[in-house]
C-alpha cells in the first residue's frame, strides 16, 4: 500500500469535494425554495464560465473584475430565467417544472454552443502563482480560492435559511405554495431570489472548473455528478450538501486507489460513488443531514 | 442526381472533432458538385446533423432508404456505424464512415481469428484505430531504445470503457507485449471533462512510460491538464480524434509533447501542390480563405473524394448503384483521388481486406507558449503551436489482424 | 346517474337488518355481546420528551359504540394510531379478536379488521371516489397484477363486478352517489369526510375507528353522520372506537366513553357518568368559563 | 351538488360492466379501433420513413408506458429507465445467441429477466421516497451501465452483441413492412394489459400508494411489495420495449443507453401526461416527432432566403436543439399536465405531484 | 321573514344608506373551478368595518370557494371568478396575486389548518408576520402564547402537532399579520369544547381590542351567531338567507337546522328513523 499516494488522493479528493459541494449548495438552495430538482443546474456553471471566459479574453479585463461582472451577469440572469419560464410554472406540478428544466437544460447547452462553438477553449493564466503545494500535492491556487468562497457562502446560506425572513419565506413556499401564497410571501419573489443567487454560485464553480479545465459544453455534466453528493448531504441541508460533497470528492478519490491498487476494475472511480450512496440510503433514507418527512395523520 | 446521405454531427457530444471534418465532407461534395459532379451528374447530398443520437441517424438513415434510396452515405460516429452495419449490408449501401473501428475492416467475415462479423459496405478512409494504435505502440518501442531506456518500457491504455476507446485496446496491448512492453492495467477516465488529478496520481505511482489516450478532445485535454499539475512525466500518445488543433490549443502547455497519428500526408500549411484544391474546396465554408483548416478536414476531404471517384468508376461500369460503387473503392490498388496526390494516402479496399492503409504518419506536438489567446489560425501562424511529423510507421498486412 | 335498481335487491350487507329492534336503546345501554373486540393494555408511547401516552387501558366490546373525548393534545388520535398500526407503542399491548396485533403492521391489521377513518382527511386525492372506495376492498379481492391485466380471462372481471356491487350499496347507504365519479380531492370538506368514512366501511372492518367524523360539520349533517354510524353500528353490527368533541352526539350515541388526558386515561363509563365528572367538567368543557354574553358584559 | 365528472350527457350507464370499461365513452374506444386499423395499413400507405418513425413510437411507447406506471402511477420517480430499456435488449440478445432461444420467445423472457432486474433494484423503492428514490434509480443507471459495459458474456462488453430478426414459421419480419406488425402486436397487448391492471386491485393499490401511502397501508396495502412491484412492472415493460429495439436493429450496444435517453422517457410521460396510459403513447410520439419536425423545419430553412438574411446556416443545428428545448418548456407552460389532459378533458391526477403526502 | 330582508341575486340590500362604505363588498360573483364547475352563482356579501360577520351553510355550498375568491387563492386550484368582483375599501381585487391581498389586509386561515408541517410553531408564527414592518411582532407573539399556552410547550415541527393543536396554530398565525380583515375557515374544526368558547372569546376580543373585522365561515352556528353582529347563509352557491344575527337566531329554519332548537329536535340517537332535507328556495 501506498500510503503517499492515499495521502494525496485523499487531499485531492477533499478539493474537489468542495467543488461538488459549491454546486451542492446551488441544488439545495433551489430545492428548499421550491422542491424542484435543477436539472439545468450544469448548464448554469457552463455559462458563468462562458461569459467570464468571453470577459477575461475579448476584453481582457483583469480577472477579479471579470469574475464580478460575470456574477452580475447571473444574477439578472437568474431573475430573467424567473420572469420568462418559471414565472407561468406558478402553482403547476413540480414534476412539470423539473421537467421544464430540463428543456431549459437542452435549450442553454444549444444556444452556448452556439454562440461559444463546440471546440474547447483555456482561461488565461488567472493567479501569478498556478499552483500550491501541499503534502508534495499541486494544487491549483483557484481551488483554494473556490474552497474559501464556499466556506462563505455555506455559512451566509446557513444563516439565511435559519434566521432571515427571506429564508422562512422559501422554506414555507417551498413547502406548499398556496399555504405561501395565503400569508403573504411572493412566490415570484421567492422563485427570483433562489434562482438567481443559485446560477450567481453556480457561476463561481463554473469559472473554477473552467479556470482549471478550459471550458467547453461538456462542462454541464458536472449538474448530474453532484447529486449523488447533494442526496447523500440530504436535499434539504446546506451543511449536508457541502459535507456529502466532500464525501463523494473523497470516496471517488480512495475508489480510484483501491482500483489502482488492488481491485484493478478501471472505473470504480465512477461509479464507488453511487455503490456508497445506496448503502447510505438504506441505512439512512434522508441522507445524512436531511429532514425525515412528516409522517402523521 | 445520386442522392447521397451524409450523417454529422455538429451539435451532439462528438462536435468538437465532427465539426472540422463534417464541414471538410460538406465544403469537398459542394464542390465536387460544382465542378460537374459524377460525370455530369450532380450530387443530391442530404446531410442531417444527427447530435451523435442513434435513434435520429435510424430515422435519417430510414428516410434515406425510402422512396429515393441514396446510393451511398458519409457517416460519422462509432454508435451509429455499428448500429448500421447489418441494414447497410442488406441494402447494399457504401457507407463511409468515420468511425476507423477494426471491426469494420473485414467484408467477409472470415478474416483474422478475432473477426466477428462481415462488414462488406463499410469503408473509411485513413488507418483504423488498431493499426494506428500499432503504429504508436512500433515507435514508443522505437523511441524507447533511441532513448537509451532502460528495462522493459511499460504501456498503459487510457480511455473510457466506450466502444470507440476501447476498439483498438485489444491490438494495441497485444502488439505492445509482442514488442515487449510491460502492459499495466487501463486507467478509466470519462468521456466528458472532469478533474483527473486522481487518475494522474494513480498513473505516476505505476510508473507508465507510455500512455494511450482513448477519448476524444475535450476529456483528453482534462488529463493532459490534470497530469500536469500532478506532475506526471509519460510520453502521452493519442488516438486520430484524440488530439488535433483545436484541443491543442485548449490543452495548453499541457498539450505539448503528445505523439498522435494523422490521415493524410500532409497538414494545412506544407507546401504541397495538391493542397491548393483542398484550398479552393475550402472557400465553400471560409470565402475569405485565411483560417487553418485542422487535420480532421482534410481527412473529410479525402474521404469524400475517394467516394467520388468509386462512383465515377461506377458509372463508367454499370451505372451508380450501391454495389458497383463498392466494386469502384475495391477496382484500384494504392490509389488516390486525382488532384489530391500528397495529401490523401494511397489505399485499397478488396474484397477480402478493407484496411484502406496500413502506414501511419506520426506528429508530435509542440506548445511554445500561452495559447489562450488567438485563433488556432493565429496560433499555427505564430508557431505558438506546431505539429510535427516523427516517423512514418509502415505496418506489414497480415491477414490475421483483418477485422480488429 | 341511474341508481343501479336492478341490484337494489342484492344486499346481502345488510340483511335482517329490518328486523332488528331499533331506536329504543339509550345511551348507556350496554349491547348484545359482551367478548372483546379490542383490549388495550397500559399502552404508553413518547415522542422525545412529548409523552402522548400513558399506561392506558380499556377494552370495547363487541357491538359497542365507545367513545374517546379529551382536551387537545391529549393523546387520542396518538391511541387511535397504536390500534391501527400507524404508531407502535413504546410499552404495553393491544390485542384484536383475542389475537396480539402490538407488532403487526398496518396493512395486516387491516386485513384482519380495522378499518379507520382519519382527522385530517387522507383521501386519495386524485382517484375517484369509486376507486377511492374500491381501495378499501383491497384485502378481501383476490385478483393480482396477473389476472388483473388480463382481466375477461382470470376472473379479474367477474370479481371486480361483485364488488362493485356491494360498494354501490355503501354509496347508497351513505348517499354519496351523485359524487361517485368525482375525484376525491375537489370535494368540500364535508362530502370527503363522508367518502373516507364509505372506504373504513368498504374493508368490512369489524372494529371501526373514527377520528372526530362530525367535525366541520353543521348540525343537520353532524345528525346525518350520526345516523349512519348508528346503522353502522347496530344495523351492520361493526363494533365502532370514536373520537369526537361534539359532546352532544357523544353522549347522545355512545355506550361508553373514555376521557384521556395528557396521555392517561381519567375516565371511563356511561356518558352521562362521566359527563358528571367535575375535572372533565372543568378541563374538557370549560363549563366554568364565561359564556360570549357574560364576557361582553364584563368588557 | 356539482359532480366533477365530464361524460357527455345521456352517456348513462346502466350496468356496472358497461361503467367499468377502459374507454370512458363509445367515442373514445372506435377511436382507439380506429388508430390500430390505421398503422396496422400503415405498410401499403407511407414509406419506410415513416414506418421507422412509428416503430420507434411503438417500442418507445411501451417502455415509456413502463416508466409511467412507475412515475404517473406509483409516484416514484426514476432516472434510470434506459438502462432496464437495454437490459431487456441485451436480454433477448443473450438469450438468442447464447441459449439458441428464438426472438419470438426470447423478447418475452428478456421482459421477465429484466422484471427480475428491476424488482432488485427496487427494493430500496421500499425505504426512499421522492427524490431520495430518484437519485437512487441514477445509480441503478450508472451502476448497470457499468456492468453493461464490462460483462463481454452477457453484453459483448462494449463492442456490442448482434440480434437475429424476429421469425415466426419461417416467416422473417425483418423488414419495416413487417416488423411494424410486431411492434404493433405488443403495444396493442401491453396497453390493453396496462389499462386492465389499472382498473384492477393491484393497478388501484399502486396509484393509492401514490397520493397517500399512509392511508393507503392503513387500508390494507402493502406498501414494500406495491414499491418493489410497480418497480418490476415498469422494469417488464422498458424489457420488451428494449427487446423489440434490439431485434429491429439487429444490434444492441451500450452507447446511447445514457442518462439523456433516461430523461427522455422521463419527458415522454410527462408531455404525455403522468398517469395517463394513452398519454403515455401521445407524450412518445410528440418527443420522437418533434426532433423530426424541427429537422424538417430547418432543413427547409436551409439554403431558404431567411437563412441567408440572417445568416443562420452555422447555427441551424443548434437552433434545432434550441427549438427541441423551447418546445418542451412552452408546451408545459401552455399544458402542464400534459397531452393526455387536453386530450380527455379531465383534470389530471397530478396537481400536487409527489409532495401531495 | 319579519323585518329580514330576503337576499336576491340582483341587489343586495343590507346596508341602510347612513352606514359608512363597507370595508369589504363581493358584488354577484361567479365561480368556476377547471372551467367547467360552477361553484358560486352570483354571490353577494357585505362586511362592515370593526364587525363580525358569519357565513353559514351546507356542506360544499361554497363557503370556503367564497373566501378563497377574497383572498385570490382559487388560482392554486384551478378556480376562476367568471362574473362579478371583490370590493375592498372601493378597491376591486379580482386578478390579484394572493400575496398582494395579504399585503392590502386580508388574510384567510384556510381550512384544514394547512400550517407549515417542516417548521416549528414558533417559525410558522413568525411567517404569519411575514408582511409586517412594524415592530409589534414580538408583543404579538407573547399575545398568542398567552391565548394558547400550549403552543408554548411544543417546541418541535408543527407537523407533529396535534389536529387541535394546529388549529390554534394557524389561528395564531393570523394574529401575528394583524391584518385588517380575517377570513375564518371554520375555526372551531377539531378543537375540544373548552377551546372553542375560548376561541369565539378570542375572536370577540380581536375584533374589539385590536379593531379586526372578520368574516366567519363556521358550523357551530350558535356560538358563529353569538360572536357576530351579522349572518348570511348561503346554499348551492348563492345567498339564501341573511340578517342580524339576532334576527336570524330568531328564525324558526334557522332554528332547525342550524340551532337544533326547531320543535322537531330529538336526540343524535332518535334521529335515525327519518330523514329530512331542508328546503328554502
Ligand atoms: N409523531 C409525533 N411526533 C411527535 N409528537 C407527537 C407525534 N404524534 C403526536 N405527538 C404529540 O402527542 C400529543 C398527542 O397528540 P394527539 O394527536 O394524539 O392528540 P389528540 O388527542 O388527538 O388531540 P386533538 O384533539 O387536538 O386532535 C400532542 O401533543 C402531539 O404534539
Ligand atoms: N378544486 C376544486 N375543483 C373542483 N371542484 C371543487 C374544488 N374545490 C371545491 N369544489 C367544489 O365546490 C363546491 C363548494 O366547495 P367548498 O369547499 O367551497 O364548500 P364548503 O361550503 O366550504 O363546504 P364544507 O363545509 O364541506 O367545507 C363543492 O361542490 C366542491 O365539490
Ligand atoms: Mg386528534
Ligand atoms: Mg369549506
Amino acid at each position: 500500500m501506498d500510503l503517499h499516494l492515499l495521502l494525496q488522493l485523499s487531499i485531492n479528493g477533499l478539493i474537489v469535494g468542495t467543488l461538488y459541494g459549491v454546486v451542492g449548495m446551488c441544488f439545495v438552495l433551489i430545492y428548499k425554495a421550491s422542491q424542484i430538482v435543477n436539472f439545468a443546474q450544469g448548464e448554469f456553471l457552463l455559462i458563468g464560465a462562458w461569459v467570464c471566459w468571453w470577459l477575461l479574453t475579448k476584453y481582457h479585463l483583469p480577472f477579479v473584475w471579470g469574475f464580478l461582472v460575470t456574477l452580475a451577469f447571473m444574477v439578472a440572469f437568474g431573475f430573467l430565467l424567473q420572469v420568462v419560464v418559471l414565472r407561468p410554472m406558478i402553482g403547476e406540478p413540480v414534476i412539470s417544472v423539473i421537467m421544464m428544466t430540463i428543456g431549459l437544460s437542452i435549450f442553454c447547452q444549444a444556444l452556448m454552443k452556439w454562440i461559444f462553438g463546440v471546440l474547447p477553449q483555456p482561461y488565461p493564466q488567472v493567479f501569478a502563482v498556478k499552483s500550491v503545494n501541499i503534502f508534495g500535492l499541486e494544487v491549483q491556487t483557484v481551488y483554494l480560492m473556490a474552497m474559501a468562497i464556499s466556506l462563505v457562502i455555506m455559512v451566509g446560506f446557513a444563516w439565511f435559511f435559519k434566521m432571515s425572513r427571506t429564508g422562512l419565506a422559501m422554506r414555507a413556499t417551498s413547502f406548499d405554495q398556496q399555504v405561501a401564497q395565503s400569508l403573504g410571501i411572493s412566490v415570484r419573489q421567492v422563485f427570483a431570489v433562489s434562482w438567481a443567487i443559485s446560477a450567481m454560485v453556480s457561476a463561481v464553480a463554473g469559472v473554477v472548473v473552467g479556470v482549471v479545465n478550459g471550458v467547453s459544453s461538456a462542462l454541464s455534466f458536472f449538474g448530474i455528478k453532484v447529486f449523488p453528493a447533494v442526496i447523500l448531504g440530504g436535499l434539504d441541508s446546506i451543511v449536508g450538501s457541502v459535507l456529502g460533497g466532500l464525501v463523494i470528492g473523497v470516496l471517488e478519490n480512495w475508489a480510484q486507489f483501491v482500483d489502482s491498487q488492488f481491485l484493478k476494475w478501471g472505473n470504480l472511480y465512477e461509479v464507488a460513488p453511487f455503490y456508497v450512496l445506496i448503502v447510505i440510503l438504506m441505512i439512512k433514507p434522508y441522507g445524512l443531514f436531511g429532514k425525515r418527512d412528516i409522517e402523521r395523520v | 442526381d445520386y442522392p447521397i446521405g451524409h450523417l454529422n454531427d455538429f451539435s451532439g457530444g462528438t462536435a468538437d472533432v465532427g465539426k472540422p471534418y463534417g464541414q471538410g465532407v460538406d465544403d469537398a461534395l459542394a464542390y465536387i458538385n460544382a465542378h460537374g459532379g459524377i460525370n455530369g451528374t450532380k450530387l443530391a447530398v442530404d446531410a442531417t446533423d444527427y447530435g451523435y443520437q442513434v435513434p435520429r441517424a435510424l430515422a435519417a438513415y430510414k428516410n434515406w432508404t425510402g422512396s429515393n434510396k441514396v446510393v451511398a452515405i458519409m457517416g460519422w460516429g462509432t454508435a451509429d456505424t455499428e448500429a448500421l452495419v447489418k441494414s447497410v449490408t442488406d441494402d447494399q449501401i457504401p457507407f463511409v464512415s468515420a468511425s476507423y473501428a477494426g471491426t469494420l475492416t473485414d467484408p467477409t467475415g472470415k478474416g483474422g481469428p478475432a473477426s466477428e462479423r462481415a462488414a462488406p459496405y463499410n469503408f473509411f478512409y485513413g488507418p483504423s484505430y488498431s493499426d494506428s494504435a500499432r503504429a504508436l505502440v512500433q515507435w514508443a518501442a522505437e523511441d524507447w531504445k533511441k532513448k537509451g531506456g532502460q528495462g522493459k518500457p511499460k504501456w498503459v491504455h487510457m480511455g473510457a470503457n466506450h466502444p470507440y476507446p476501447n476498439a483498438p485496446r485489444k491490438a494495441e496491448e497485444e502488439y505492445a507485449k509482442e514488442l515487449g512492453f510491460e502492459v499495466l492495467d487501463p486507467v478509466v477516465f470519462a468521456l466528458t471533462p472532469g478533474d483527473y488529478t486522481a487518475q494522474c496520481l494513480t498513473l505516476k505511482q505505476s510508473g507508465a512510460n507510455y500512455a494511450y489516450l482513448g477519448n476524444t478532445g475535450a476529456s483528453n485535454i482534462a488529463v493532459l491538464k490534470s497530469c500536469e499539475t500532478a506532475g506526471v512525466k509519460v510520453q502521452f500518445v493519442g488516438n486520430v480524434w484524440g488530439i488535433d488543433e483545436n484541443s491543442l490549443k485548449a490543452a495548453g502547455s499541457a498539450g505539448n509533447g503528445v505523439v498522435f497519428p494523422v490521415r493524410t500526408a500532409a497538414l494545412w500549411t506544407d507546401n504541397v501542390p495538391a493542397l491548393s484544391l483542398f484550398k479552393e474546396i475550402a472557400k465553400n465554408s471560409d470565402p475569405s480563405g485565411k483560417e487553418y483548416k485542422a487535420v480532421h478536414y482534410l481527412a473529410g476531404v479525402c474521404a469524400a473524394f475517394y467516394l467520388k471517384e468509386a462512383m465515377e468508376w461506377a458509372a463508367a461500369n454499370g451505372g451508380v448503384t450501391g454495389p458497383t460503387i463498392a466494386k469502384g473503392f475495391q477496382a484500384k490498388a494504392n490509389w488516390v483521388p486525382k488532384g489530391t496526390e500528397g495529401v490523401c494516402k494511397p489505399s485499397t479496399w478488396t474484397a477480402e481486406d478493407h484496411r484502406p492503409t496500413l502506414s501511419v504518419e506520426l506528429y508530435q506536438t509542440q506548445v511554445t507558449g500561452p495559447t489562450d489567446s488567438g485563433t488556432v489560425s493565429e496560433l499555427i501562424a505564430k508557431g505558438t503551436m506546431k505539429l510535427n511529423k516523427v516517423a512514418t510507421i509502415e505496418l506489414p498486412r497480415k491477414k490475421e489482424w483483418i477485422g480488429y | 346517474m341511474l341508481t343501479f335498481n336492478e341490484f337494489k335487491g342484492s344486499r346481502g350487507f345488510r340483511e335482517g337488518a329490518d328486523a332488528r329492534q331499533r331506536g329504543g336503546t339509550k345511551g348507556g345501554d350496554l349491547p348484545v355481546t359482551t367478548d372483546p373486540v379490542l383490549v388495550a393494555r397500559d399502552v404508553s408511547i413518547r415522542f422525545g420528551g412529548v409523552k402522548a401516552l400513558t399506561d392506558v387501558s380499556f377494552e370495547v366490546k363487541s357491538g359497542e359504540l365507545f367513545s374517546i373525548i379529551g382536551p387537545n393534545g391529549a393523546g387520542k388520535t396518538s391511541l387511535l394510531n397504536c390500534i391501527s398500526g400507524r404508531y407502535r407503542p413504546t410499552a404495553g399491548s393491544i390485542h384484536l379478536l383475542g389475537r396480539d396485533v402490538t407488532h403487526l403492521k398496518p396493512n395486516k391489521r387491516a386485513a384482519i379488521g380495522i378499518g379507520r377513518t382519519f382527522q385530517n382527511l387522507a383521501l386519495f386525492g386524485h382517484m375517484s371516489v369509486l376507486d377511492n372506495i374500491m381501495v378499501g376492498r383491497h384485502h378481501l379481492l383476490k385478483n393480482n397484477f396477473l389476472s388483473g391485466a388480463l382481466y375477461w380471462l382470470g376472473g379479474a372481471q367477474k370479481e371486480e363486478l361483485a364488488h362493485r356491487r356491494e360498494v354501490e350499496d355503501i354509496i347508497d347507504f351513505l348517499e354519496i352517489e351523485a359524487v361517485r365519479h368525482a375525484t376525491a380531492g375537489t370535494l368540500s370538506y364535508g362530502l370527503r369526510k363522508r367518502v373516507e368514512l364509505a372506504r373504513a366501511v368498504a374493508l368490512k372492518p369489524k372494529l371501526l375507528l373514527l377520528d372526530e367524523p362530525m367535525a366541520g360539520m353543521n348540525l343537520e349533517e353532524k345528525e346525518d353522520m350520526a345516523r349512519y354510524i348508528l346503522d353502522l353500528n347496530e344495523e351492520w353490527g361493526m363494533t365502532i372506537v370514536m373520537i369526537e368533541h361534539d359532546m352532544g352526539v357523544v353522549m347522545d350515541i355512545s355506550h361508553r366513553v373514555m376521557v384521556l388526558d395528557f396521555g392517561r386515561k381519567i375516565a371511563e363509563g356511561l356518558p352521562a357518568d362521566v359527563l358528571e365528572d367535575e375535572y372533565v367538567k372543568k378541563a374538557y368543557l370549560g363549563e366554568e368559563l364565561p359564556g360570549l354574553e357574560a364576557e361582553e358584559a364584563a368588557a | 351538488m356539482a359532480t366533477a365528472t365530464l361524460r357527455p350527457c345521456g352517456d348513462f350507464k346502466s350496468r356496472y360492466a358497461a361503467d367499468q370499461t377502459i374507454f370512458p365513452t363509445v367515442w373514445s374506444r372506435n377511436f382507439c379501433i380506429l388508430g390500430v386499423v390505421l398503422v396496422a395499413a400503415a405498410p401499403f400507405l407511407v414509406d419506410r420513413y415513416v414506418l421507422n418513425l412509428l416503430i420507434q413510437i411503438g417500442y418507445l411507447g411501451i417502455a415509456a408506458l413502463g416508466l409511467n406506471i412507475l412515475v404517473g402511477f406509483t409516484g416514484q420517480i426514476s432516472i434510470g429507465h434506459a438502462v432496464f430499456f437495454g437490459f431487456g435488449g441485451f436480454a433477448s440478445c443473450f438469450l438468442n445467441s447464447n441459449a439458441g432461444i428464438p426472438p419470438v420467445l426470447s423478447i418475452p423472457l428478456a421482459g421477465v429477466m429484466t422484471t427480475a432486474v428491476g424488482l432488485v433494484f427496487g427494493i430500496p423503492a421500499a425505504r426512499l421516497k421522492g427524490l431520495y428514490l430518484a437519485i437512487a434509480t441514477l445509480a441503478a443507471q450508472f451502476i448497470l451501465l457499468d456492468f453493461f459495459g464490462r460483462a463481454e458474456w452477457f453484453t459483448g462488453g462494449s463492442n456490442g452483441t448482434v440480434a437475429d430478426p424476429v421469425s415466426l414459421f419461417g416467416f422473417k419480419f425483418n423488414h419495416d413492412e413487417s416488423y411494424l406488425y410486431v411492434v404493433l402486436f405488443y403495444v396493442v397487448v401491453l396497453y390493453v394489459a396496462a389499462a386492465n391492471l389499472m382498473r384492477t386491485r393491484d393497478g388501484r393499490a399502486l396509484v393509492a400508494v401514490r397520493d397517500y401511502y399512509l392511508a393507503a397501508e392503513m387500508m390494507g396495502v402493502n406498501l414494500t411489495k406495491y414499491r418493489t412491484l410497480s418497480f418490476g412492472i415498469s422494469s417488464f415493460y422498458a424489457g420488451i420495449g428494449g427487446a423489440l429495439y434490439a431485434h429491429y436493429l439487429g444490434f444492441m450496444s451500450i452507447e446511447g443507453l445514457d442518462i439523456s435517453f433516461s430523461i427522455q422517457f422521463l419527458a415522454m410521460i410527462i408531455i404525455g401526461g403522468l398517469g395517463s396510459i394513452m398519454g403515455t403513447l401521445m407524450g412518445t410520439a410528440f418527443m420522437v416527432l418533434l426532433p423530426q419536425l424541427v429537422n424538417f423545419l430547418a432543413r427547409s430553412l436551409d439554403g431558404s432566403a431567411i437563412d441567408h438574411a440572417l445568416g443562420l446556416h452555422e447555427g441551424l443545428p443548434f437552433l434545432r436543439e434550441m427549438t427541441i428545448g423551447a418546445a418542451i418548456i412552452l408546451f408545459l407552460i401552455f399544458e402542464p399536465d400534459g397531452l393526455a389532459h387536453r386530450w380527455k378533458q379531465i383534470k389530471a391526477y397530478w396537481k400536487l405531484y409527489p409532495f401531495s403526502y | 321573514m319579519g323585518q329580514m330582508s330576503a337576499a336576491t341575486a340582483e341587489m343586495p340590500t343590507i346596508a341602510t344608506p347612513a352606514e359608512p362604505a363597507p370595508l369589504l363588498t363581493v358584488n354577484n360573483l361567479e365561480v368556476v373551478y377547471n372551467d367547467v364547475i360552477l361553484v358560486l352563482r352570483g354571490l353577494n356579501l357585505k362586511v362592515p368595518e370593526g364587525e363580525i360577520v358569519a357565513l353559514l351553510g351546507a356542506n360544499g355550498a361554497g363557503k370556503s370557494t367564497t373566501l378563497k375568491a377574497i383572498s385570490g387563492l382559487l388560482k392554486a386550484e384551478d378556480g376562476q371568478i367568471t362574473r362579478g368582483d371583490v370590493l375592498f375599501r372601493g378597491e376591486r381585487l379580482n386578478g390579484l396575486d394572493p400575496d398582494q391581498i395579504v399585503r392590502r389586509g386580508i388574510f384567510q386561515v384556510m381550512e384544514g389548518r394547512r400550517i407549515v408541517a417542516d417548521m416549528t410553531v414558533h417559525e410558522n408564527l413568525r411567517l404569519g408576520a411575514h408582511t409586517r414592518r412594524d415592530g409589534g411582532v414580538r408583543d404579538d407573539l407573547d399575545r398568542v402564547y398567552g391565548y394558547f399556552p400550549r403552543l408554548k410547550e411544543r417546541t418541535g415541527l408543527a407537523g407533529y402537532l396535534s389536529g387541535g393543536e394546529q388549529q390554534m396554530l394557524a389561528i395564531g398565525r393570523a394574529i401575528m399579520a394583524r391584518p385588517k380583515l380575517i377570513l375564518m375557515d371554520e375555526p372551531s374544526m377539531g378543537l375540544s369544547p373548552l377551546l372553542v368558547k375560548e376561541v369565539f372569546l378570542i375572536i370577540r376580543r380581536l375584533a374589539r381590542d385590536l379593531g379586526l373585522t372578520i368574516l366567519l365561515v363556521e358550523q357551530n352556528a350558535r356560538l358563529a351567531l353569538e360572536a357576530a353582529s351579522y349572518g348570511y347563509i348561503m346554499e348551492q352557491g348563492k345567498i339564501v338567507l341573511d340578517g342580524t344575527a339576532d334576527a336570524l337566531k330568531s328564525n324558526e329554519d334557522v332554528k332547525e337546522f342550524y340551532l337544533g332548537q326547531g320543535e322537531a329536535r330529538k336526540s343524535f340517537k332518535g334521529l335515525k328513523s327519518f330523514k329530512r332535507r331542508k328546503r328554502w328556495l
